[in-house]
């Protein structure tokens, strides 16, 4: 077993460990703190052997695959369980991992004030994450992926619905389920199919265009439902019902990142398929400019920030989409860093003045400086502003998608930047900037360092990554070298136009909103997309269920009640047989007797 | 052919001899119960009053043959005959000398505990047709007893049938003659089994002190209440018989039958098992009855696990003991 | 005397046995139907022993005599369970498993 | 001689048989039986097997018919001794019975070789049968000695008192 995969197993293990640890010792996760400890150790551990796990792989350029045979049978295995280290899982290890350790950091503040049971839970779970992630991250196949994406699924669930007594968290919780689950259902598919063309869960089976066709559609139905792309993005606004820091790890940087993840792991299948990188072209342009639409409307701050996740990872797969799987990847590993900054600053804010809504807050930069600075480096990043890390990956992604498709994408992920730097000015020139909005906003304080801290990490890192793109290529064998273009001129002036119009508009306090937003603001409220679902479960799958729920009932149930009255009846009858005196069984048995030695002597 | 006329005719004569020796015994008995009791006993018919027990035999025999009404008539009828032809059976796998056997069967051993077994019927046939309810009490703590001391009796009897290492009377005695008694070595197993054969025999045969069945006090006279005449001396004579017997089928197990010095083997075995006889005799007019369940509990507490321990002890002697069975 | 001869016999006695397992109630009469059949078993395997010049066939008779009788010492008791139950020994009285 | 001779035992086998199966009287039933097993010991007895005649004589008639009878004593009133109740299979039972027999006897008379004498017996003295016993079937033995005891333990249990015997009470083996 080579060094970097039994790192990397290392990295899988420990937050196992913990969760093991956690699970099997309800009074340990009980007590909270020791706990949080616990989950944290795992978690550093963790950080630190994909730090070397990157480190040798940097060394080496050798990609590493340590496996065993799973499931075997007539001396076939179905699939092998391990760990690979490579040029995309060894870098997106470092990035949850770190991620993970500063969220659970910032954790510690964030909640603080709850009950230690639950403290320990909150632990608990975010240990099964980190190991489940790892588990996904790692995989040498897309069964094991597989296996890993469900588990991100459930500790995502699990995490959502913290708040479980909280009806709109139980709800979000069950909603976000329900809507990956049925995305997870094209996943399964896609598995079955590839393993029947292929004889494989590797992705690197050559398939018949067709064949592959089917199978990364059906893989990117389940990347649509994980990375919350149009139309099923409706699940990851309500996921905000979580605490925060797990909006910032699941919900922002890792796990609706994995969908983006699986396309760039499974890059050989998808660029056998033209059609399905059209599809996600559209999907991911479609996403990205809806998603920051709605952004520009949301009062709710982790709601802004959500829409943009969304739009951010439509920018993703739209990149994947136009055949540059680094640009995907880069902007992915980027967009982890500065949105899990902006979450977790949203998440100091919020701690500070008990309230989502941006409307309650203001001026903030003063009060808060470090968290007002790290939120202003996020949006920077966030906005594509020359020399952060989003420009980099914001401009790698507008160079591939430019000419695609009538260059009808490349304008609209344009006109997404001009929006992502408005709406993210928006939210910074109201909650930042001008006068406190009520007493909890005038009285807003810094927390410990174990929330800022976390901030001042990613900040410098929002910062620094988008220079280390070149050696992110190399590692992952591509070729990339940054160079300023004329698109990158242009996307990065719509986005300083942007931030100048939301200074116009919001910069100097409160004022009504322009006529196209609050039309936008309408169309929002009217919730279209979640509306269709709705009329679609409501008469189309409701009534479709009342009819099988009758015909289960009257033909089916009544088959079945039918056999049982026959049954009954017989048995009436056939009870008078049972006289229950013995002589009479006797007389049975020697009938019986009787018959079959006649029959041997007949014979 | 010759087996058989061989047989008939020495059992003919065991027969007469066994009736005559019963004539006597009884003659015998109450002479020596009246010294025990300081008393002469019979004196007057005959000498020495001889004659006593042939005077009462024609008394008896001339008394009215009552059968019950409501008794059934059949087994009431069948129990005696059958007591008697029993107890007599039994006699015909003894082996008075080497020559002096009527059947010289190669499980005689099982052949003498078998009809002591069947006695049993016999006794309850008597107890429950007589249709009486002493006799049917009688008869039920003559079953149960019968029943509970065949167990010490047959694992006394496996005593000397494990060390000769054969089931034959004659067999036993046999070996016996080679090497030595059984009563005397190994002494251990054959000793107390001598003492257990000897009280299971008792039990067996309803002597005191285990005469339950009959308790003369209790039950009036038990199974034997409503006989009368011909069929009472049947069942007398059967149980002299039965324990006389047992007497030399005792002396055949553990005291080497017909071996002996000097005298011819008949003289032995008849002096062996007379005094095994007198034994009876001396235990009956010495010893109180047993009250019923004190004699289940000795059967089933004391001589059962006894019997089972003396079994092992000559099992084990038999595999170990240098010079043991063939 | 041959092996038919035997065979026959036990076969009469078997079905004489099995005559009156059905005919009887009374639940020790029930018993002595069942022994006579046991014993026409064995009366065949100590006939087929002699026929086969084979031991096994008694020793076979001498477990199934043993059988017999813990079969008679456990059925006795359920007749005394019986007759405490219901002051009779009838055994179709015995049918409560009926409800 | 010897085939009359099996004749008058199969006779006094058989009809002590009908008589303990049809008799209205238990303990003559009980007692039938005990003669049909006796007559079926003399002909354990015919075919060599002298020890396995006696241990019928012993086992059989001395002790479960005597546990019948007990039985019967224990469990019937006095004036109830005599079996009336007749079951009402009657018919079917005589034909089956019947049928039984005839299915059996056409058996036998269709397998060749059955007519031919017996060979000699296959024991003298028991030892060949002691040698089955307890070294070729030994494991069949020591089953059936713990058959023994948990039957003589469960007959104790089941029969016994609810209420505990009076200690000086022995209790008495049924």
């Amino acid at each position: 077993m080579s060094p970097a995969s039994s790192f990397a197993l290392v990295a899988v293990l420990a937050p196992a460990l913990a969760a093991l640890v956690l699970a099997a010792l309800p009074a340990l996760r009980r007590q909270g703190t020791p706990a949080a400890m616990l989950c944290i150790a795992g978690s550093l551990g963790a950080f630190g052997a994909a730090l070397a796990a990157l480190s040798r792989l940097a060394h080496t350029h050798t990609p590493e695959t340590w496996s065993r045979p799973w499931l075997q049978a007539a001396g076939l295995s179905l699939a092998d369980v391990g760990v690979r280290v490579d040029g995309t899982s060894a870098p997106m290890l470092v990035v949850v991992t770190l991620v993970a350790l500063c969220v659970q950091v910032f954790s510690l503040g964030y909640m603080h004030g709850e009950s230690r049971e639950a403290f320990g839970r909150y632990f608990a779970y975010h240990a099964l994450f980190l190991f489940s992630m790892n588990v996904l991250v790692v995989s040498p196949n897309l069964l094991q992926l597989f296996a890993g994406w469900e588990l991100v699924g459930v500790t995502s669930y699990l995490l959502i619905g913290f708040y479980y007594r909280k009806p709109e968290a139980a709800h979000a919780a069950v909603k976000a389920f329900w809507v990956t689950r049925f995305a997870d259902m094209g996943l399964l598919f896609g598995l079955l199919a590839l393993f029947t063309a292929s004889g494989s869960f590797g992705w690197e089976a050559q398939l018949s265009p067709a064949v592959a066709t089917f199978v990364t559609l059906m893989l990117f139905l389940a990347v649509v439902g994980k990375s919350a792309q149009f139309p099923l993005h409706i699940w990851l606004p309500n996921a905000m019902e979580g605490p925060t820091p797990v909006s910032a790890l699941l919900h922002a940087a890792t796990m609706v990142a994995a969908g983006v993840f699986l396309v760039v792991r499974a890059a050989p299948l998808f660029a056998q398929s033209e059609t399905t990188r059209a599809v996600m072209l559209v999907t991911g342009s479609v996403t990205a400019l809806f998603a920051a639409c709605l952004a520009l409307v949301q009062t709710d701050i982790k709601k802004v920030l959500a829409y943009s996740t969304c739009s951010q990872l439509g920018y993703m797969v739209a990149a994947l989409g136009a055949g540059s799987v680094f640009g995907g990847f880069f902007h992915l590993t980027t967009h982890a860093f500065f949105k899990a900054l902006l979450f977790l600053a949203a998440g100091s804010v919020i701690h500070a003045v008990h309230s989502n809504e941006i409307g309650k807050m203001g001026g903030l930069a003063r009060r808060m400086p470090l968290t007002g600075g790290a939120f202003i480096i996020g949006a920077l990043a966030l906005a594509g502003v020359p020399g952060l890390a989003g420009f980099f990956s914001k401009d790698l992604v507008l160079e591939a998608v430019e000419g695609k498709l009538g260059s009808l994408p490349w304008i609209a992920l344009l006109a997404t930047a001009f929006l992502t730097a408005f709406y993210m000015g928006r939210v910074v020139f109201v909650a930042f900037f001008g006068a406190p909005a009520n007493d909890h906003a005038a009285h807003a304080k810094e927390h410990g360092w174990s929330m800022r801290g976390p901030l001042v990490l990613l900040a410098t890192l929002s910062v620094v990554v988008g220079y280390f793109g070149g050696d992110l290529a190399h590692l992952g064998g591509h070729a990339y070298h940054f160079h300023f273009t004329g698109g990158a001129a242009l996307a990065s002036g719509l986005g300083l136009a942007g931030i100048g119009l939301a200074y116009a508009v919001y910069g100097r306090g409160p004022r009504e909103a322009p006529a196209i937003i609050a039309t936008v603001d309408r169309i929002a409220q009217s919730r279209a997309v979640n509306r269709f679902y709705e009329f679609g479960f409501r008469r189309v799958t409701l009534v479709a269920a009342d009819a099988l729920a009758w015909i289960d009932r009257y033909v089916v149930d009544g088959l079945i009640n039918m056999t049982g009255y026959v049954t009954l009846a017989l048995g009436s009858r056939a009870r008078k047989i049972q006289t229950g005196e013995a002589p009479d069984y006797v007389l049975a048995v020697m009938l019986g007797v009787v018959a079959m030695a006649a029959w041997v002597v007949v014979q | 052919m010759n087996a058989l006329a061989h047989g008939a005719s020495y059992g003919a004569l065991i027969i007469l001899t066994l009736l005559t020796t019963v004539a006597m015994g009884v003659w015998f008995e109450r002479k020596f119960a009246g010294r025990m009791q300081s008393r002469l006993g019979p004196t007057m018919v005959g000498p020495v009053g001889l004659l006593q027990s042939v005077a009462d035999v024609v008394k008896l025999l001339n008394k009215e043959d009552i059968i019950p009404r409501d008794a059934d008539r059949g087994l009431f009828t069948l129990a005696p005959v059958l007591a008697a032809l029993l107890s007599l059976g039994a006699a015909a796998v003894v082996p008075f000398s080497s020559t002096v056997v009527a059947a010289d069967l190669d499980i005689g051993v099982i052949w003498v505990v078998a009809l002591g077994g069947l006695t049993v019927i016999a006794t309850f046939a008597a107890g429950w047709s007589s249709n009486n309810k002493f006799a049917l009490l009688g008869a039920m703590r003559g079953i149960a007893q019968s029943v509970s001391y065949g167990v010490p009796l047959v694992l006394s009897v496996l005593v000397p049938v494990i060390l000769a290492g054969t089931m034959s009377l004659s067999g036993i005695v046999a070996w016996q003659t080679r090497h030595h008694w059984f009563a005397l070595w190994p002494v251990i197993p054959g000793l107390p089994a001598l003492g257990l054969f000897f009280l299971a025999m008792l039990a067996e045969s309803n002597r005191i002190p285990f005469d339950i069945p009959e308790a003369e006090s209790e039950l009036v006279a038990g199974v034997t209440t409503e006989y009368t005449g011909a069929k009472f001396v049947l069942f007398y004579m059967a149980e002299y018989v039965h324990t006389l017997v047992g007497s030399a089928v005792a002396s055949v197990l553990f005291l080497g039958g017909w071996d002996g010095p000097i005298a011819p083997g008949l003289h032995w075995m008849v002096a062996k098992t007379l005094a095994l006889f007198v034994a009876v005799y001396w235990v009956r007019w010495s010893l109180l009855r047993y009250r019923s369940d004190q004699l289940m509990a000795l059967c089933w507490r004391r001589l059962t696990p006894l019997g089972v321990g003396l079994v092992l002890l000559a099992s084990a002697w038999a595999l170990f003991a240098p010079g043991g069975p063939a | 005397m041959t092996l038919a001869g035997c065979l026959t016999l036990a076969a009469a006695l078997f079905s004489l046995g099995v005559y009156g397992l059905l005919t009887r109630r009374q639940a020790v009469a029930v018993l002595v139907s069942v022994e006579l059949m046991a014993n026409a078993a064995n009366l065949c395997f100590v006939a087929f022993s002699r026929f086969r010049g084979d031991v096994t066939g008694q020793a076979l008779a001498v477990f199934a005599l043993a059988l017999t009788v813990a079969e008679v010492a456990v059925g006795l008791a359920l007749v005394i369970l019986l007759y405490r139950a219901h002051g009779d020994t009838r055994v179709d009285l015995a049918s409560e498993m009926k409800q | 001689m010897e085939g009359t001779f099996f004749m008058v035992l199969a006779a006094c086998a058989l009809v002590p048989a009908w008589l303990a199966v049809r008799g209205a009287n238990l303990i003559h039933a009980a007692l039938w039986l005990g003669a049909s097993l006796l007559a079926t010991a003399a002909v354990y007895a015919m075919l060599g097997a002298s020890f396995l005649a006696g241990v019928q004589v012993l086992v059989y008639v001395g002790g479960v018919i005597t546990l019948m009878i007990f039985g019967v004593m224990m469990t019937r009133r006095h004036e109830g001794l005599v079996a009336l109740a007749e079951s009402r299979h009657q018919g079917r039972a005589a034909a089956i019975a019947v049928t039984l027999f005839a299915v059996i006897a056409q058996a036998i008379n269709a397998t060749d070789g059955l007519d031919a004498p017996l060979s000699a017996p296959v024991s003298a003295n028991g030892s060949a049968l002691g040698r089955a016993l307890v070294v070729d079937h030994v494991l069949a033995f020591e089953a059936l000695s713990l058959l023994l005891l948990a039957a003589i333990v469960g007959a104790v249990v089941i029969a016994r008192r609810r209420d505990p015997p009076d200690a000086r009470e022995a209790e008495v083996p049924s």
